[in-house]
């Protein structure tokens, strides 16, 4: 016996397989987003005043990657449209596009990433006074960027600063080379803080436009706490890194598999059209879940 | 259809279409779902077996406190390691991470890698297409690939033991902060396992699904269903909707212990005398919610298939119809329903407020109900039977006054104000191996002596079956009825000393210390254990024998049964079906007045 | 589950009438979607004085986004009853447990502190 | 009649040493029902024998199709469907009643109030002192020597007195225990006052007792919180008369006390 209902649909269902199996792993994800989003509202509302940021991230660009999302989707399914009249050579444009446009996406998010993990917040141990929003402001907190031996350097928290000592293995070789304690850096500090609502945020930084950079140095032994914009700097970071990284895989897997129907696979359109054609569909059924999701991750973690 | 020659015929001159499978294509990376209910199968026993050695030795420490393990104790000295690289059992005998490892471990691979992989992977892989007429899964490929994550996912728990620093030591429940201050990767790899099973059991849960939703033959409509492809059904989406919370969840702690994030960490963490160099700001009680919104449906995935084969084999060997079928379906459905918001009355003594435990307590108590239909109407279809008592029904039948205990002790649990004092004592943990071990093993292991013949053709011994039986019967109640008692005079669980450090501070003028009774106790169950271990050498020497020796059974449905699987060539060939079977009845149709067999298959027109 | 000669199954079911009707529809929630996304981010702009109005807003507007994409691009406006269901469970579970996991934080009995 | 058969019952279970008076209820409690769970398997075992011994296809060679029938069944489904349900449900709502008498807090002014600090492996507790009442603490005053976050110029927290592993508490008074933790989750039981809570870090939880007899008794972690788990059992409660722990009250000097 063959497994029945492989392409055509199943009488009383009216349902072929696949499409039943999608839907089912779509239920799934919906859980598994939603225990994040769960996690997410939570985090924030329990967050103490002053320590949840926001405005770190760069609305243009989301807004950008949003529509490169949505884009994406509705590639999909004119491709599958073009298909239901048999249309071969349309889709394969609009699924070209489909899947140049994720990697647009994930082009502009690694990108986006990579500038986070050179932005650094710093906790001094004293306040300090610098220029915020046109006016002189003491503070003991900042944002900015790190300047050290003329390198914008990645990744350093404060353990970097101390610095570490050389690691050898039990036959004397070097596992791990020492790295040099740092005394004191150069620091770009932003007009602005989360610490501040949007509308001064606003406000500022439309006073520090056209202004240069005023640019400090900072003693090691004055920093309470160093963390570039990585996980470990916020529960919002941590949050933001584990959503977007998730979403960032099921963009790569949908194309992956995108791909591999509109190249490799599309032998299916000769031998069994109906059958590539419930492929395209359940492809494309995963592909707007992946936006879907973005739809809410978007205004969550770039506006509010 | 029984003419099993005919088939046989048949079967070759459809292989002839294909090239002969080789070895490897045939056992290893099989996408038949018999041979992959098989691959669960042996996998999942082997992982129950080990889950079992790991306790045995845990009860020997509580038993003698301080003493090496005999036999193996320096075995385990040479391959439990700390981060240091020096022996964790130092002297063969088990310190407290030790104790908590094996603890945790034991906990994680009964549930994920035994209990779970067997009833749901092995039986619902071997028998839910055959018992809906299907000619497989309905994704072959991907009922492989769930297979091969549970593998990897096995493989990796098992290889954290021999890390340095060894394996998880947070319990299986890995509450935070606990879990992300253990200087050991052993937690991650923990985490990462558990993202490769609840791979597969997602893979699995949605072939499952849509096998029971697609696949059924002809005729076999949704209330002509065998009930244990009902429980599938419901353990299927509790599988699909309860797990990924806890992937989710997983990947958060993953992000804890690894980059340093504080989702579950609280702002002025001071671990060992430092304030710890985190940004804080999560909470602990997010990862409960998360892990026991899986945890209570979870318990439920132990237990549904579970019933399912009593279920079955009782319906077989009374001979009559299951009383109530309707009844069992919509209480089965209710339960699936309902165990996903029940699931903080594992939490009441976090102390959240009285309103929402009282919900908590309404939902609990809400979810005991259909549990208590299902089992009325299994003891009720014993009514006018005319009983059979071999083995798989001796094991089916203990099952209910097991799960019985076991359910009945859940009552107490459910009200916050009785929990206050039963609440992480021995109480808990008899209550619930009441339900997963005498309950849900008693039940695996009857549907193996039920089903075994159809696999092999061959019967297991019915002699050895029984001593199998009445030894474990016996041990099994030995181990868990003192627990009841140690539980309730207030004896706390996860003891690496067994409690002994209550009583040695019991000066004169100490209220309350435990009696010494409560610790003798410790001997008794230790040694049940040991007699419980010594019960299972017949079990799986019958089970491997009777590959090769055991009796051959004289046609494919040798227990004279009704539902489809039973139509099919003996063992079943790839395809399963001759030609696809039109189902005409109800599942159950036992003494039919008027018929000339006291079974009718559904088959039968 | 009744079925309508809507049903996508069928093999080349479509006239190329349908169809392009169909394509109008997908162009027009694709333009939705965008005029959706530029209201969000422009209203954000505006700095509300009330934060809870800004949220709500900003959810509204991505939910009618999301209800465009899960009925016309996922054709969940005219599926079949089985998914319908499957994913009223699903809709009722994740409901479930943000709601239970939300407010159970919000019970704890006074004089409990949280930092 | 009740009270002598709960006392019989209470020790057939099991059931440790009670000292306190909240813990009365939850005794009774457990003790109706396990009644209620020992009626039920006792009849329905009788019933599971009876069943086999005179369905044993030797007895009853030939099945019924459908067993029980008319009248017994609908009524045994009757019976099942009905008696059941309402004893569970009957029976739970009175007990959330209880549940809130153990569990809603006795009013504050009139009780002792300690603050507990659990960490691996042992308890701290903070009492308000003199004047009642504890001073004033911040998250960000918390550091390796002042665990409790006191802010140490507010003049009420100058008689403020900490313990480590040895608590006090008087008589026949209620006690409303704030339990929190500085590392990892433990939970802070004593057994024979029927009292639990989870200590989490990060949270300060209200619970509260009322002992009743006086003596020494020790205080428990009931969830794991490392490989000190079940040595976390150095801590101890002592319940003396309202005089004795005035005394001992006024002979601990102030202060907070430090990580280890
Ligand atoms: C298969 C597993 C399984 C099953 C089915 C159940 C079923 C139930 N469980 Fe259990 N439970 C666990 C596994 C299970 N549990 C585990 C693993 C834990 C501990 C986890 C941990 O902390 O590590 C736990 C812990 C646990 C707790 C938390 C305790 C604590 O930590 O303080 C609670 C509290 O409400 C509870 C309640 C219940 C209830 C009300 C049921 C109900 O569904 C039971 C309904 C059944 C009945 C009411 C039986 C009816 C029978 C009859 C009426 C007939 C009787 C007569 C004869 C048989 C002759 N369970
Ligand atoms: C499905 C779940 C399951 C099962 C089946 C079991 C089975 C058993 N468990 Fe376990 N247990 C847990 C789940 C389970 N347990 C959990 C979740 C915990 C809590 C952990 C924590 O604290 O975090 C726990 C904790 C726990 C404790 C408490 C430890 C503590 O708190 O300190 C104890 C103590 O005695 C115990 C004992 C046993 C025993 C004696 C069995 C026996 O019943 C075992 C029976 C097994 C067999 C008889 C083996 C049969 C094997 C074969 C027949 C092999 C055949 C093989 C081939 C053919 C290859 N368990
Ligand atoms: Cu502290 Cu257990
Ligand atoms: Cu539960």
């Amino acid at each position: 016996m063959e497994i029945p209902y492989t392409s055509k649909p199943r009488p009383d269902t009216g349902l072929y397989n696949a499409k039943v199996g999608i839907w089912l792993f779509l239920a799934s994800e919906v859980m598994l987003f939603g225990a994040l989003f769960s996690a997410y509202i939570l985090l924030r509302v329990g967050a103490g005043e002053g320590t949840w940021p926001h405005g770190l991230l760069s609305i243009p660009i989301g807004t950008f990657n949003t529509f490169v999302l949505i884009t994406s989707s509705v590639t999909v399914v004119l491709g599958w449209a073009s298909l239901q009249v048999g249309n071969f050579g349309r889709y394969k444009v609009y699924q070209a596009i489909t899947i140049l446009c994720a990697f647009g996406f994930l082009g502009i998010k690694s990108f986006e990433y990579r500038d986070k993990f050179k932005h650094y917040e710093v906790w001094l141990k004293n306040p300090i006074t610098v220029h915020q929003g046109g006016k002189e402001v003491q503070t003991d907190r900042l944002l900015g960027h790190i300047e050290y031996e003329g390198h914008h350097p990645y990744f350093w928290n404060t353990a970097r600063l101390a610095g570490s000592p050389e690691i050898k293995d039990k036959n004397g070789k070097v596992v791990k080379a020492a790295v040099a304690r740092v005394e004191s850096f150069k620091f770009q500090p932003d007009p602005i803080h989360y610490t501040m609502s949007p509308k001064e945020m606003a406000h500022a930084k439309k006073e520090s436009f056209g202004h240069p950079h005023q640019e400090i140095e900072i003693k090691a032994s004055d920093v309470k706490r160093l963390s570039a914009f990585v996980p470990s700097h916020s529960t919002f970071f941590a949050i933001y890194f584990t959503l977007t990284a998730l979403h960032g895989l099921h963009v790569l897997g949908g194309a992956i598999v995108i791909f591999y129907i509109w190249g490799p696979g599309a032998k299916m359109w000769k031998t069994d059209p109906q059958r590539y054609m419930n492929r395209v569909e359940v492809s494309g059924l995963f592909w707007h879940f992946v936006d879907l999701v973005w739809i809410f991750l978007f205004p969550i973690i770039y506006l509010l | 259809m029984q003419a099993s020659a005919h088939t046989d015929a048949h079967a070759h001159t459809h292989d002839a279409h294909h090239h002969e499978p080789s070895f490897l294509q045939k056992y290893v990376f099989s996408t038949d779902h018999k041979v992959i209910g098989i691959q669960y199968g042996l996998t999942a026993l082997s992982f129950l077996l080990f889950g079992f050695f790991l306790m045995l030795c845990m009860r020997w420490q509580i038993a003698h406190p301080g003493q090496p393990v005999p036999l193996i104790g320096s075995l385990l000295e040479i391959l439990i390691r700390n981060t240091d690289g020096t022996p964790l059992l130092a002297g063969g005998q088990m310190s407290p991470d030790v104790y908590n490892i094996f603890g945790a471990m034991h906990g994680n691979i009964m549930v994920f890698l035994a209990v779970v992989p067997l009833a749901f992977g092995a039986f619902g892989n071997y028998v839910v297409p055959l018992q809906i007429g299907a000619p497989d899964m309905a994704f072959p490929r991907i009922n492989m690939a769930s297979y091969q994550f549970y593998l990897l996912g096995g493989l990796t728990w098992f290889a954290s033991i021999f890390i340095p620093g060894s394996a998880a030591q947070a319990g299986w429940t890995s509450y935070s902060p606990l879990a992300s201050t253990i200087a050991s990767y052993g937690q991650a790899f923990l985490l990462v396992g558990l993202v490769l099973l609840i791979t597969s059991s997602l893979l699995g849960a949605v072939n499952f699904i849509a096998t029971i939703i697609q696949l059924r033959a002809p005729g076999m409509t949704w209330m002509r269903l065998p009930f244990f492809v009902w429980a599938q059904f419901v353990t299927g989406f509790l599988l699909l909707l309860a797990f990924p919370p806890l992937e989710a969840a997983g990947v958060m702690q993953l992000m804890d212990n690894l980059f340093g994030t504080s989702f579950f960490l609280p702002t002025g963490l001071a671990v060992g005398g430092k304030i710890a160099e985190i940004s804080g700001g999560g909470s602990p009680l997010l990862w409960q919610h998360l892990f026991w919104f899986l945890g209570h449906p979870e318990v439920y995935v132990l237990i549904l298939p579970a019933m399912g084969v009593v279920a079955e084999i009782i319906a077989c060997n009374t001979r009559k119809a299951l009383w109530g079928y309707k009844s069992l379906v919509y209480s089965v459905l209710a339960i699936g329903f309902i165990s996903f918001i029940v699931w903080a009355h594992h939490m009441y003594l976090t102390g959240m407020g009285t309103k929402i435990s009282a919900f908590f307590q309404t939902t609990t108590m809400i979810i005991s109900i259909p549990s208590i239909i299902i089992l009325t109407c299994l003891f009720i279809s014993l009514w006018g039977g005319s009983i059979r008592f071999n083995t798989p029904m001796l094991f089916a039948l203990a099952f209910l006054p097991m799960f019985g205990i076991g359910g009945l002790t859940g009552l107490p649990l459910g009200f916050a104000a009785a929990d206050l004092h039963l609440h992480d004592t021995y109480y808990v943990i008899a209550h619930f191996h009441y339900v997963v071990a005498p309950g849900t093993i008693f039940a695996l292991f009857a549907g193996i002596y039920y089903w075994f013949p159809k696999m092999t053709g061959r019967m297991m011994n019915e002699f050895w079956g029984k001593v199998h039986f009445w030894g474990s019967f016996i041990f099994m109640n030995l181990i868990f009825q003192p627990m009841f008692f140690q539980g309730m005079a207030g004896m706390i669980r996860r003891m690496s000393d067994g409690g002994i450090q209550y009583a040695q501070k019991a000066d004169a003028k100490l209220i309350g210390g435990l009696d010494k009774v409560y610790f003798d106790l410790h001997t008794v169950i230790l040694w049940a254990a040991v007699g419980l271990a010594v019960c299972q050498i017949p079990f799986i020497l019958n089970l491997f024998m009777s590959i090769y020796k055991g009796k051959k059974v004289t046609n494919d449905n040798p227990w004279e049964a009704t539902t489809l699987e039973w139509q099919t060539p003996t063992p079943p060939p790839h395809g399963n079906f001759t030609k696809e079977p039109t189902v005409h009845r109800n599942p159950y149709d036992y003494s039919l007045p008027g018929a000339a067999k006291d079974f009718t298959p559904q088959n039968q027109p | 589950m009744s079925d309508h000669s809507h049903s996508h199954g069928e093999a080349h079911g479509h006239s190329p009438e349908e169809v392009s009707k169909h394509k109008k529809v997908y162009i027009a929630v694709f333009i939705a979607l965008l005029i959706g996304t530029v209201v969000t981010v422009a209203l954000n702009y505006l700095h509300f004085d009330s934060k809870a109005l800004t949220i709500a807003i900003a959810l509204f507007v991505a939910s009618i986004k999301a209800t465009l994409v899960a009925c016309y691009f996922m054709h969940l406006i005219s599926e079949k009853k089985m998914i319908y269901v499957i994913l009223g469970f699903t809709t009722i579970l994740v409901i479930a447990l943000m709601v239970l996991t939300l407010t159970s934080y919000a019970a704890f009995p006074n004089g409990t502190v949280t930092h | 009649m009740i009270d002598s058969l709960i006392a019989t019952f209470s020790k057939l279970l099991q059931l440790p040493v009670l000292a306190s008076e909240n813990g009365k209820p939850v005794d009774e409690l457990i003790i109706y029902i396990h009644w209620l769970m020992i009626a039920l398997f006792a009849g329905w075992f009788a019933y599971f024998c009876y069943c086999l011994w005179r369905f044993n296809s030797s007895r009853n060679p030939k099945a019924d199709h459908i067993g029980a029938r008319s009248h017994a069944s609908s009524w045994i489904e009757l019976f099942v469907a009905g008696i059941e349900v309402v004893i569970l449900v009957g029976f739970a709502i009175p007990m959330w009643t209880r549940a809130n008498d153990v569990t809603r807090l006795p009013d504050a002014d009139k009780a002792v109030k300690i603050q507990i600090m659990a960490q691996q492996f042992g308890w701290n507790a903070r009492y308000a002192g003199k004047d009642g009442e504890f001073g004033k603490q911040a998250m960000k005053l918390v550091n390796a020597d002042n665990m409790f976050g006191v802010d140490p110029s507010d003049e009420k927290s100058k008689d403020d007195v900490t313990v480590y592993n040895d608590l006090h508490v008087p008589v026949g008074v209620p006690i409303i225990a704030y339990v929190g933790s500085k590392d990892v989750i433990h939970s802070f039981k004593i057994i024979a006052m029927r009292v639990t809570q989870d200590a989490i870090p990060g949270m300060r939880i209200p619970c509260w007792f009322k002992p009743t007899k006086e003596g020494r008794y020790q205080i428990n972690c009931a969830q794991l919180c490392g490989n000190g788990h079940a040595s976390m059992a150095g801590g101890y409660v002592t319940v003396e008369s309202q005089a004795d722990y005035d005394k001992w009250l006024a002979s601990k000097a102030g202060g907070s006390t430090s990580f280890e």
